[in-house]
C-alpha cells in the first residue's frame, strides 16, 4: 500500500473562503491510503513546495497529492517539487478545488464536502499512478523532403542550412516544380525563373543536400527519429555522373513530342530537359517515345553524338535505401482537368487554353518568348476573356472549394496581357474577387485602373458559331445577359493535389482529406505537422496556397524536422497507452481505432505492437479493446473505476 | 423480336410522319412494335412542383400498362419520353408517394419499369441495324439536335452526357451518313413558349439552326415533335427576321433510318416536312 | 429522503483539452453552480469506456455527463466522433436496462464556453433532481 | 428607400413547393448566363432568385422571368450549387395559377398555331398555365 501525502492549499481566501479546509484536512487524514494531510496558504510558493519535499522525505510518502487549482497551472509546479523531494514525477496528481469547487459554489458544506470528494477521486488515482519514465527515441539526423517545388527547395535548404544533412527526392527529371512554369508572380510581378533558379542553384551546389531527381519514394518504415526509407530511381538511360549537360543529345535527337512543362505548348525531344535551366541539367530519355524503345535497336543517334558516352541504353530501375529522422512531405499541385468542362470546349476550341497554358505564353521564355499569341493561328488576341472559378466553388459537377490563388493569378494574366497587348481588352468573368493577402488588393485595383473589365457572373457556356469563340455569361450587378465574342478564353481552373500521390500517402500512413489534400495534424494549431510525428508538411499539398504562403509553410515544416534532427535523443509524455500481450488477442480493433497508427498487429505472434513515438495517448484504443489488453498508463480501467467510487461515495 | 410501344397522342396527330417511320423502320429490322392497348396523355410534362402527386398518376398508369406487357416500353416523343422516365425516376426515390399512388388505382406498379428511347435500343442493337443498312447516306452531312429533354436532367434520365452527347451521332454513323457536331446541339429550340412567346422561340430555333449551318451541315435530325416543329415550321417566319437566312431541312431520326433501311417512299411521311427534304435527298440520290 | 431534498449524484465525465477547460474557465469567471457534479478528467472523451459510464449507474450515479470538444476541435482528430457513436449506442442499451436515457447526457463545451458549462451543469442537474434518484427507479 | 422586410412565410412557401432550398444559391449567375430566354424576361433567373431570398413576394410574383422559362434544364444542369431553378420558376407559377391568376386564354392564341402546333405543344403550354 503506498503512502500518500495530501497537501490543501487555502489559495489566499479563494479556496479557504467557501471550503473548511481544517475540516477538510481532518477529514482526508483519515481516508485510506493517507498517510499524511496538511493545509498551507498558498502551497504553490516556496514555503509550499517545501511542505511537499520535506514530508515525502519525512514521511516515506509514496505518492503526492495537491489540492489546489488547476493542474493546467501548477501540475508541473508540483511534479518538480515532487522529483525534488526524491519521487518520480507522475506519482504526483493535483485535485482542482478551486476552479472546479470553491469558485463555483457559495455554500460552505456543500463546497467542502464536494472537495472532499475531488481529492478523494484524486487519491484513488495515485493509488494506482505507476512511475513512468519519459520515452526516448536515438534520432537519425537526416531528413528527407518529398518533392522538389518551391516548397520542397525552400524546406530543404532550411533543414540543410540548419546543418542537418538533407535528402531531396524529385519525381521529375528537374526540381523547380510548378514555379518554374510561371511567367511572373503577383503582386509584384517578380519573374518566377529569376527568383526561383538561383534557389534552384542552391540546391544543387549544398554541401548537406543530396539531390535525386528523377526518382520516386517507394516504401518507408519506422517511425519518428527512424525512418527507413526505399527510393526508386528511375532509369533515366543516361549515366548521370558522365553527363556533363552539353545538351547536343537533344539537339541532334530526331523525336519530337509535346512538351509537358510547355504545357503542349511547345516541343522536346524523346531525350530531354524538361527546361534550359533545370536542376539537375541532365537529360532523360522518354521511352514512350523514343524510336529506339519503340524499335529495338534502331536510331541510337543520342548515343553516337555523345561525346563522354553517357547514354547507357541498358540502365535499369534502381533502389536506393536511406535512414532519416523525419519527413517533408512537399508533392505539390496539379491544375484541375479542363476536360471536365465540357461546356467550356476546352479540347475542342483551340483557343480555349488553361491557366497555367497561358503562363507559358506569357513567359519570356515560354514558346512564344513571352508574346501572347492564339493557339489556332498564330495571331494577336485582341480581347481575351478569362473564366474564373472554371470548376471551382462547384460542390455539384466538380471542385466544392476556392483554390485562393485563382483571382490573384487572372489579375495579374489580366495585367501582363494588357502590358503585352496595348489595345487588348480583358474581360474578367468572377464570382467574388478575393483578395486577402498583403499588396493583393491594391494589385487588383491597380488590374482595374489599366482597364480590366470586370463582370460578376458565372459564364455558363462557351462555343464556336461561325469562326467566332462565343461566352455566354452574365453580369449579375446589371442583371443582364451578355454574350462576348473572344479571340481567346482562359480559363483560371483550381489547384487539385498532384495526381497519383495517394499512393504515397498510403505509403507514409498520414491522412488526406476528400479532397486529397494532405490532412494537418490540427487545423489550427498544428498546421503544417500530419498526423504522424516525424512527418511535416509543405506546400499545395496540404491545401491551396500562394507562393509566399508555400514558402513559409515550408519553413514552418523545416523548423519541425530541424527541432527533432538537431537532438540526440527525442523525449515523449509516457502517459501513452501499451499493450498486456498476455491480454492482447490481436484482434486488431484498436489498429483501426488510434488515429495515429501507434498501433500494429504482429501477424506472427498474434498481438499488438505499440509504436511509442507515435503514441500521442488519447485512450481511444483502451476504451474500444475488448480484452482490457490496451491500457493507457496511469489511466488504467482500475483507476478509472475506483474514482468513480469514490466520487459516488456518501460522508 | 417484339417490344411494348408507346406513341404518344403526337404521334397520332401532328407528328404522324414520326410514328409511320418508326412502324417502318421497326418492321424493316424484324422489330414488332407492339402498341400498349388503351394508352393515354403521359401528362405531357413532368410536373416540378413537388408539392402535388397527381400528375404523377397518368405517368404511373402508363408504365404499369407496360409493365404488363414487358418490362420495357419503346417511347419516341421526347417529351413523353422525359415525362414517364422522371416519373419512373422520382417513384423509385420516393416509395411513399409510390405506395400511395398504387393503393388509390386498380392497377399497381412496382417501379421496375425500362422507358427506352429508340435511339437507346438502337444502340443496344447496333449489329442488327448495320446488317439491315440498304442505301448508303455517306455524304449527307447531318447535324444531330438532341434538344433539352432527351438529356437533361442528367441524373434522371441517364441517356447520355448532358453536355457533349454522342449516342445521335454514333447513330447517324452507323447508318452511314456523315454526323457533323454543332455546340447549340443541347440549347433549347423555345419549345412550348412557341403558343405563348412565339418570338422567343423563333429566335432560339433560329440560332441554333444557323450555329449548325456555320459548321457545313445538310440537314439537321432530331426525335422530338415539338423540336421538330419549331426547327421545321418556324423557317418562315425566321425568314421574315433575318432576311439572309437560308431555309434547311429537317427529319426526324427514324425518317433518315427509313431512307437507309430502303424503307418505301410513301411510308416515310416527308410530305408532312414543311421545309421540302426532297432536293437535298435528290441531291445524295437517296430518293 | 423526501423529494424535495432530493440531491442527486452525478458524474463528469470531461475531456482535458474543452470541457474541463470550460469548467476552470467557468471558475475563474466565478459562474455559480450546483455542486452535485463530481468531475473526472480524461484526455480525451473518446477515453471514456461504456463500461465507466454503467459502473458508475451501478455505484449510485444519478446521472452522467459527458463532455467533450465540438466536431472538427478534437484534439485528437476524431475521438469526439467515437464518442458520439459510443453514446447513441448506449442510449439504446441503457432503455434495455431499464434506465432513463435522460440520466446520460453528452455535451460538447469548448475551452472558451465557460457559460454553456455553467448552464449545462444548472440543467443537467436539474433534470436529474426530476427524475428523482436512482434507486428504486430500477437499475 | 423602403424598408426590408423578409417574409418568411412566403419563402418557406417556395421551398415547400420547389423542394429547393433557397440559401444553396450563391448568386453566381451561371443560371442567367446560359438561359436561352434570360433576354426576354424583365428579371432573370438569379435576380428572381435573389427575390426570393430576400423574401420580396411582391418582386417574386409580379416578375415575367417564370412565364419565359421553358424548364429548359440547362440551368439546372449547370448550377454549381445543384440548385434545380426550374422548379423554382415552376413554384412562383404555381402560386400565380392556383389564385386562378395568369391562366391561358385560348382565344389569344394565334389560330393558324392553334392548328398547325403539335397537341403536345398546347398541353405543355397548358398545364404551364392552367392548374
Amino acid at each position: 500500500m503506498k503512502r500518500i501525502g495530501v497537501f490543501i492549499c487555502h489559495c489566499g481566501i479563494n479556496i479557504a473562503k467557501t471550503v473548511d479546509v481544517e475540516a477538510l484536512t481532518e477529514e482526508i487524514k483519515k481516508y485510506p491510503g493517507v498517510e499524511h494531510a496538511e493545509n498551507y496558504k498558498y502551497m504553490c510558493s516556496d514555503p509550499g513546495q517545501n511542505l511537499v519535499i520535506d514530508a515525502i522525505k519525512e514521511q516515506k510518502l509514496d505518492a503526492v497529492v495537491v489540492a489546489a487549482c488547476s493542474p493546467t497551472l501548477h501540475e508541473n509546479t508540483f511534479r518538480n517539487a515532487s522529483e525534488r523531494g526524491g519521487l518520480n514525477r507522475y506519482v504526483c496528481e493535483m485535485a482542482n478545488i478551486r476552479e472546479h469547487c470553491s469558485w463555483v459554489h457559495d455554500d460552505k458544506t456543500v463546497a467542502t464536502k464536494k472537495a472532499s470528494l475531488i481529492i478523494k477521486t484524486i487519491v484513488e488515482k495515485v493509488k494506482y499512478d505507476e512511475p513512468l519514465e519519459p520515452i526516448q527515441v536515438n534520432v537519425t539526423k537526416r531528413a528527407l523532403v518529398i518533392g522538389g517545388g518551391i516548397a520542397g527547395i525552400q524546406a530543404a535548404l532550411d533543414i540543410a542550412n540548419a546543418g542537418v544533412e538533407t535528402i531531396l527526392v524529385e519525381k521529375g527529371p528537374s526540381i523547380g516544380g510548378r514555379m518554374a512554369q510561371l511567367s511572373e508572380t503577383f503582386p509584384t510581378l517578380d519573374c518566377s525563373q529569376c527568383i526561383l533558379t538561383p534557389k534552384m542553384v542552391e540546391v544543387s551546389q549544398h554541401k548537406k543536400i543530396k539531390l535525386i531527381a528523377y526518382s520516386e519514394v517507394e516504401d518507408v518504415e519506422g517511425s519518428v527519429g527512424n525512418f527507413k526509407v526505399k527510393i526508386k530511381r528511375k532509369a533515366a538511360y543516361v549515366d548521370q555522373a558522365k553527363c556533363t549537360g552539353c545538351g547536343i543529345c537533344y539537339e541532334k535527337c530526331p523525336i519530337k513530342v509535346d512538351s509537358e512543362f510547355e504545357e503542349g505548348l511547345g516541343k522536346r525531344k524523346a531525350i530531354y530537359t524538361p527546361f534550359p535551366q533545370a536542376v539537375p541539367n541532365k537529360p532523360i530519355i522518354d521511352t514512350e517515345h523514343c524510336t529506339f524503345f519503340l524499335k529495338p535497336g534502331k536510331c541510337k543517334v543520342c548515343q553516337i553524338v555523345c561525346p563522354v558516352q553517357a547514354v547507357d541504353f541498358e540502365q535499369q530501375d534502381e533502389i536506393l535505401e536511406e535512414e532519416v529522422g523525419a519527413i517533408v512531405v512537399a508533392t505539390g499541385y496539379d491544375i484541375y482537368e479542363p476536360e471536365k468542362l465540357k461546356e467550356y470546349g476546352y479540347g475542342t476550341i483551340p483557343d480555349v487554353i488553361t491557366s497555367m497554358q497561358f503562363e507559358r505564353l506569357l513567359s519570356a521564355s515560354g514558346p512564344t518568348v513571352g508574346d501572347v499569341r492564339r493557339v489556332s493561328d498564330g495571331k494577336e488576341p485582341k480581347r481575351i476573356v478569362f473564366i474564373q472559378c472554371a470548376g471551382s466553388r462547384d460542390k455539384e459537377n466538380h471542385l466544392e472549394y476556392c483554390s485562393k490563388i485563382c483571382c490573384m493569378y487572372t489579375a495579374k494574366h489580366a495585367l501582363l496581357y494588357k502590358h503585352r497587348v496595348h489595345d487588348g481588352e480583358a474581360i474578367i468573368f468572377y464570382i467574388d474577387v478575393r483578395t486577402a493577402g498583403k499588396g493583393y488588393e491594391e494589385f487588383y485595383n491597380r488590374v482595374t485602373d489599366e482597364g480590366a473589365t470586370y463582370i460578376r457572373g458565372k459564364v455558363s457556356k462557351v462555343y464556336q458559331d461561325n469562326g467566332k469563340i462565343i461566352v455566354l455569361g452574365a453580369d449579375t450587378l446589371s442583371g443582364k445577359q451578355v454574350e462576348v465574342e473572344a479571340d481567346m478564353v482562359v480559363l483560371a481552373l483550381g489547384m487539385v493535389p498532384t495526381r497519383n500521390s495517394e499512393a504515397l500517402v498510403r505509403t507514409l500512413k498520414i491522412q488526406c482529406d476528400a479532397n486529397a489534400f494532405l490532412t494537418e495534424a490540427h487545423p489550427k494549431l498544428r498546421p503544417v505537422e500530419s498526423n504522424t510525428t516525424g512527418i511535416y508538411l509543405a506546400g499545395a499539398a496540404q491545401g491551396p496556397k500562394d507562393i509566399p504562403e508555400v514558402v513559409a509553410q515550408a519553413s514552418g515544416a523545416a523548423s519541425k524536422a530541424i527541432a527533432i534532427l538537431t537532438q540526440d535523443e527525442i523525449t515523449f509524455e509516457p502517459t501513452i497507452a501499451g499493450v498486456d500481450e498476455d491480454l492482447c488477442s490481436g484482434c486488431g480493433i484498436c489498429v483501426g481505432v488510434c488515429p495515429y497508427n501507434a498501433r500494429e498487429l504482429d501477424r506472427e505472434e498474434m498481438v499488438i505492437k505499440v509504436v511509442e513515438a507515435l503514441c500521442q495517448g488519447c485512450g481511444s484504443c483502451s476504451s474500444a479493446c475488448p480484452s482490457g489488453a490496451a491500457q493507457q498508463r496511469n489511466l488504467i480501467d482500475r483507476q478509472i473505476e475506483r474514482m468513480v467510487v469514490s466520487a459516488l461515495e456518501e460522508n | 423480336m417484339r417490344i411494348p410501344y408507346y406513341p404518344g397522342c403526337t404521334l397520332y396527330t401532328k407528328a404522324k410522319p414520326l410514328n409511320t417511320s418508326m412502324h417502318a423502320c421497326f418492321s424493316a429490322i424484324g422489330v414488332e412494335l407492339a402498341e400498349l392497348p388503351h394508352w393515354y396523355c403521359c401528362g405531357t410534362t413532368f410536373t416540378l412542383a413537388r408539392d402535388n402527386r397527381m400528375s404523377l398518376i397518368a405517368p404511373l398508369r402508363i408504365l404499369a400498362k407496360a409493365q404488363q406487357e414487358n418490362g420495357k416500353v419503346l417511347v419516341p416523343c421526347s417529351i413523353c419520353y422525359n415525362t414517364l422516365k422522371r416519373a419512373n425516376y422520382m417513384l423509385n426515390e420516393d416509395t411513399e408517394t409510390l405506395d400511395i399512388i398504387n393503393e388509390h388505382l386498380e392497377e399497381s406498379y412496382d417501379g421496375n419499369e425500362i422507358v427506352l428511347h429508340p435511339l437507346e435500343f438502337l444502340r443496344e442493337n447496333e449489329e442488327l441495324i448495320k446488317s439491315k443498312v440498304k442505301k448508303n447516306l455517306k455524304d449527307l452531312k447531318v447535324g444531330c439536335y438532341y434538344g433539352c429533354l432527351l438529356l437533361r436532367p442528367q441524373q434522371e434520365i441517364q441517356f447520355d452526357d448532358a453536355e457533349s452527347p454522342t449516342i445521335f451521332e454514333n447513330f447517324v454513323s452507323l447508318i452511314g451518313a456523315t454526323p457533323i457536331d454543332f455546340p447549340l446541339k443541347v440549347e433549347c429550340c423555345g419549345s412550348y413558349l412557341v403558343v405563348t412567346s412565339p418570338d422567343a422561340a423563333i429566335e432560339a430555333s433560329y440560332k441554333l439552326l444557323r450555329n449548325a449551318q456555320g459548321n457545313g451541315v445538310d440537314a439537321v435530325v432530331t426525335s422530338c415533335p415539338l423540336c421538330f416543329y419549331n426547327l421545321d415550321a418556324l423557317q418562315e417566319k425566321m425568314k421574315k427576321a433575318h432576311p439572309g437566312f437560308k431555309q434547311i431541312p429537317i427529319f426526324y431520326f427514324s425518317q433518315i433510318l427509313a431512307i437507309a433501311l430502303g424503307v418505301e417512299e410513301k411510308n416515310l411521311g416527308l410530305e408532312q416536312n414543311k421545309v421540302s427534304p426532297y432536293e437535298i435527298l435528290k441531291e445524295y440520290d437517296l430518293l | 429522503m423526501s423529494e424535495g431534498t432530493f440531491e442527486p449524484k452525478i458524474i463528469g465525465f470531461f475531456c482535458k483539452w474543452c470541457t474541463s477547460a470550460a469548467a476552470d474557465l467557468a471558475g475563474t469567471s466565478r459562474k455559480k453552480y450546483p455542486a452535485n457534479l463530481v468531475p473526472i478528467r480524461f484526455f480525451c472523451s473518446s477515453r471514456i469506456d461504456a463500461q465507466h459510464i454503467l459502473h458508475a449507474f451501478e455505484n449510485g450515479a444519478d446521472g452522467v455527463l459527458i463532455g467533450g470538444c465540438h466536431f472538427g476541435d478534437c484534439h485528437y482528430q476524431d475521438g469526439n466522433y467515437k464518442t458520439a457513436r459510443r453514446i447513441a449506442l448506449l442510449h439504446n442499451l441503457l432503455k434495455e436496462m431499464g434506465i432513463d436515457k435522460r440520466r446520460l447526457q453528452l455535451e460538447w463545451i469548448s475551452a472558451a464556453e465557460g457559460d454553456k458549462f455553467t448552464k449545462v451543469v444548472r440543467k443537467f442537474t436539474k433534470q436529474i433532481k426530476e427524475l428523482g434518484p436512482m434507486k428504486g427507479n430500477g437499475v | 428607400m423602403s424598408k426590408l422586410l423578409i417574409d418568411k412565410d412566403f419563402k418557406r412557401r417556395i421551398e415547400e413547393i420547389s423542394d429547393q432550398k433557397l440559401s444553396d444559391c450563391y448568386q453566381c449567375g451561371r443560371c442567367t448566363a446560359g438561359c436561352p430566354f434570360a433576354n426576354f424576361m424583365d428579371a432573370p433567373p438569379n435576380q428572381v432568385i435573389r427575390f426570393m431570398q430576400l423574401g420580396l413576394k411582391d418582386d417574386v410574383l409580379d416578375s415575367q422571368g417564370p412565364w419565359f422559362c421553358a424548364a429548359c434544364l440547362v440551368c439546372q444542369t449547370r448550377c454549381p450549387r445543384g440548385v434545380d431553378i426550374p422548379r423554382l420558376m415552376e413554384a412562383v407559377r404555381v402560386i400565380h395559377l392556383r389564385a386562378k391568376e395568369g391562366l391561358i386564354d385560348v382565344s389569344e392564341i394565334d389560330k393558324e398555331l392553334l392548328l398547325d402546333a403539335p397537341p403536345l405543344a398546347l398541353m405543355s403550354a397548358f398545364s404551364k398555365y392552367t392548374y
